[in-house]
């Protein structure tokens, strides 16, 4: 394993350390539980967006934490679900006193973590609702597993419910805002390597020369199918259209009811992809793909597009939802409506996204 | 209490076992994460070495709900803290109060994680070792025995994930690609159901 | 070799394409001979500032196109300097009748290249002066040899002095202002890995799980040392140390004088570092490493900062001037002065990096 | 030009040879950037097939120089813009004629690089064999003879690169490490002169 690190097991804290060090304007950093959250937090009268999840997948969620984005983050061990101490302690430091919206990738770790953290949150008296992303079209046969994974719409949510608390939204809204965007998006990444967790130090999966990994989550857990190697033109189009022709989706998710004060399940339908759509197209790195080779992928991805009726009009290329070092890259498309568009071009200043200031 | 010390070192002995098999079907951490908890709980066993065992169980499951993260931690946590409240103010246990408190862990754990026999994950190792506990006690057997009666249920299921197909957790995502290897958490719930029985 | 392109030798144009496709409110693309410009030039009475090199470093210098940074560049094959003809035809297409500075890194191919590009421009009427940018103190003896490489302090000089064109300065103003920032800039990577060059297909050089290379460009050229693995903190204090401790550094280069119309030796002297001086801190991906890890080396840096007197008062940390995938960073510190901070934190708006608008 | 031509193949035929080269001291291109060019030349031939020598050699400058890029591009750019100056209007070349032609090409490269003797360069295959055939020229030698010599000085300037230390272009970073290593652009200087001779 060849890493800038230290011990392994002190990657996260000395991370954060160096975040909060470079950012000093922007975050503060609170250890044991862990979580980074806005120097300016909290803020009275606005709704808290926070969001958590395994580390390793930077600059998802703490380099979003910032004015008009996330107001905190937990970060857990690399890969691993934080905790809900750390999710509970984060709530009641950033209530301004109109509630917090958890934003929770579909994992069973982060599922179950963020319950217990609502449940607790809820007995101390702060107002939590929580909505989940399941937005990897990877996974098939939804109806008695785990449903589907939260991935690249997980970004794109945060940004645009990040926009929405900013301008005074309340919760409910934000929290139906939120859904809408999981409900529009949908994404599918690929592997051309695998990554190394530090505290294993030897790549999670082994993929030859010749091999990519095709449906793969941001864990460096195996994909969907292994296959041999592709041009970036093929393997635009196997992710673009898994994307684009993916039926509507149902699934039942549990959410949080504070008016009853208990866990429901809510009967959810992704619409499919139509002509005359409004998409933000949005490519991202696994980390260990540089930006030439997005770029490469965004102009087959839209180039597809074109072909099927819809309409680019905001797009997002980068490493935005990593695994580690990671080869390969995502495609992520969300269906948009004017309120998006307006949220998503309104400012933003975080350690590693700012625009608009 | 011997039980919670003899696995810890089992689980150190397979860290990496488990975060092998977690990493052929999920990300590579079980065995990472059960041993992060089970030293935490380690360092916190002398503050209440002179308690009564539901309260020891209760700093236990505090412990892994704030350490272990991840799938295991809620449940596992949530595995102690049922059988704590079920064994509250106890400072032995019968085969009854045994059977209690494995039963109340496997409903805290059904509960969270809403998984169901078959579904690949640690209650296909816990479940059938209840089962077992609790037929081994109505036959009233005695402590020992039940144990290996429940320590080989476990065994079994832990085994029978194997050829199943994943319902729930991470390994759920690869479908059939789930198919033809051990679920780790079922592993790791077998190791603890073990390490029990070593130490009665 | 795995990566997201289709032919190699179609990677340059392919991805230039995919890069108008997203950004056209920013920037266009003339093909044959390749550059990329701002969406807006020429703009009349501003000074243009144009740069390029070798592909395969992205964003630099492409992403750097747009308000506030270059008007042009001139994108090589990768690692290979463009060639004269597209230097110029950029020249022309941005020429606001205020003259343009060519940034040009040192490396013998870039510096010829646009030697007879200022020479060609020069013949057209188009007035044109050229900085070199020669920061990387991984070179030793250089007074008989090419001199040391342009690394970093290269998106710095860029970003500095994009700012000063947008606010008026003339040629001259600019050109000074930009040798300034490389006098005062200094750098050192380290690879982790090689990269691969798309056209050749098998990686530059073998590092083995265990070593790392000292000193590296920006090519995947062989460092200055090899050595066996080392800490995140090891390998940051390596890298700073000769940064802090590089004493002042003397070299004659080549610029031209427009007045005389020729070539006139320069003499120029770097300063060392100085207990008090301000700096900005910026700390690159060489493209496959995550921003984790750089924030931990940022930490490590911090602090050595700290305790040579030197103050930090900005910083950069990120994938800013790359080798294609490859792992590993370099470290860039620049003594500030009020004018270069003032013109830091100006507004920017290109594809790869935004703040103030 | 049958030169041209059979330049242009041993290029291809050794792609991979000066790429690896390349790769040792410098940024592994030197073969594909000389292969590209020479690719772009042949491409332009026929349209000016007609022409006199010098005009043919012109129009290989400015096809490098736009192609090429890196050092090689600006430096063969320049060798063939003065060669073609040297022998502007002529049809066939005398022994003098190429030696002025040489020579001339020589020189450009030198100013444009300011590489000496020992740099490393292609200048130390260059230079040898313009002052080779300079002296068979001047013991009147037919020129098969004269660019035998060319040749076989070119050769062993390109060997006598291996131990030197370089001092321009980007083989000169690595300090001493660029010590034992043949440099690129002499070798593609020796198969460029090796080509002619190979078709006289
Ligand atoms: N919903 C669930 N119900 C019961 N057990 C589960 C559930 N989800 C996951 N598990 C168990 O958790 C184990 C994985 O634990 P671990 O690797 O520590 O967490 P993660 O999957 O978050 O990385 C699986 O092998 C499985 O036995
Ligand atoms: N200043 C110089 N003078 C003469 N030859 C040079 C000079 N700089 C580089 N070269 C020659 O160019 C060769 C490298 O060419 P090439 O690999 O195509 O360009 P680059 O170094 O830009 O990648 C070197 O092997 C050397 O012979
Ligand atoms: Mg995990
Ligand atoms: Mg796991
Ligand atoms: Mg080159
Ligand atoms: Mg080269």
């Amino acid at each position: 394993m060849k890493k800038l690190i230290n011990k392994p097991e002190d990657f996260v804290r000395e991370s954060l350390e160096g975040m909060v060090a470079a950012h000093p304007d922007l975050i503060k950093v609170n250890f044991d539980p862990n979580f980074v959250y806005r120097a300016d937090a909290p803020i009275k009268g606005k709704v808290a967006i926070i969001s958590g999840g395994g580390s390793g997948h930077e600059p998802m969620h703490t380099g979003f934490v910032g004015m008009g984005m996330l107001d905190a983050a937990c970060p857990g061990e690399v890969f691993t679900s934080p905790t809900p101490d750390q999710m509970l302690a984060a709530a009641k430091a950033m209530d301004g006193g109109s509630g917090i919206l958890y934003i929770v990738k579909n994992y069973s770790g982060d599922v179950m973590n963020f319950e217990m953290a609502t449940e607790l949150a809820e007995s101390e008296g702060i107002r939590v609702l929580n909505i989940l992303i399941d937005d990897d079209v990877a996974v098939k046969d939804s109806l008695y597993t785990q449903g589907r994974r939260g991935v690249g719409t997980t970004v794109l949510a945060e940004k645009i419910c990040g926009a929405a608390a900013e301008q005074g939204y309340d919760l409910q809204q934000i929290a139906n805002l939120c859904r809408r965007v999981n409900l529009n998006g949908k994404s599918m990444g690929v592997a051309l390597t695998s990554c190394t967790v530090p505290a294993k130090g030897t790549p999670t999966f082994e993929l030859s020369h010749q091999e990519i990994e095709m449906g793969i989550g941001i864990h460096g857990e195996p994909g969907r199918e292994r296959m041999s190697i592709k041009s970036a033109n093929e393997i635009a189009e196997m992710l673009a259209l898994s994307i684009i022709e993916d039926k509507s989706y149902n699934r039942t998710v549990r959410e949080w009811d504070d008016n009853k004060g208990e866990w429901v399940d809510v009967e959810l339908i992704d619409p499919a992809f139509a002509k005359g759509d409004r998409v933000l197209a949005f490519v991202n790195s696994m980390g260990g793909t540089p930006v030439s080779e997005l770029y490469i992928i965004y102009r087959k991805l839209a180039e597809i597009c074109q072909k099927h009726g819809l309409q680019i009009v905001r797009n997002l290329i980068g490493a935005y939802i990593t695994s580690l070092e990671m080869q390969g890259c995502s495609i992520t498309l969300l269906k948009l409506d004017d309120e998006m568009i307006r949220l998503w071009d309104a400012p933003v200043k975080t350690p590693s996204w700012r625009w608009g200031i | 209490m011997k039980w919670l010390q003899k696995f810890a070192t089992t689980l150190e002995e397979n860290k990496d076992y488990l975060t092998e098999l977690d990493a052929a079907i999920g990300d590579a951490d079980h065995g990472i994460n059960m041993v992060r908890g089970f030293q935490k709980v380690i360092t916190q066993l002398p503050s209440v070495a002179d308690k009564d065992i539901g309260s020891i169980l209760k700093t236990v499951s505090m412990t892994l709900i704030s350490t272990v993260g991840g799938a295991s931690g809620p449940l596992y946590g949530t595995l102690f803290l049922r059988a704590s409240t079920a064994i509250a103010g106890k400072q032995e246990l019968t085969e009854q109060d045994m059977l209690k408190m494995l039963q109340a862990g496997l409903e805290g754990v059904i509960g969270r994680g809403k998984a169901q026999l078959g579904d690949k994950t640690m209650v296909d190792a816990l479940a059938p070792a209840v089962a077992a506990f609790g037929q081994a006690a109505q036959e009233s057997k005695l402590m020992l025995e039940a144990m290996q009666k429940a320590v080989a249920a476990a065994e079994q299921g832990m085994k029978e994930t194997i050829p199943m197909q994943a319902k729930k957790g991470r390994a759920s995502y690869l479908g059939e690609r789930s198919v033809g290897h051990q679920d780790p958490g079922a592993t790791s719930s077998y190791l603890m159901l073990k390490s029990l029985l070593d130490i009665i």
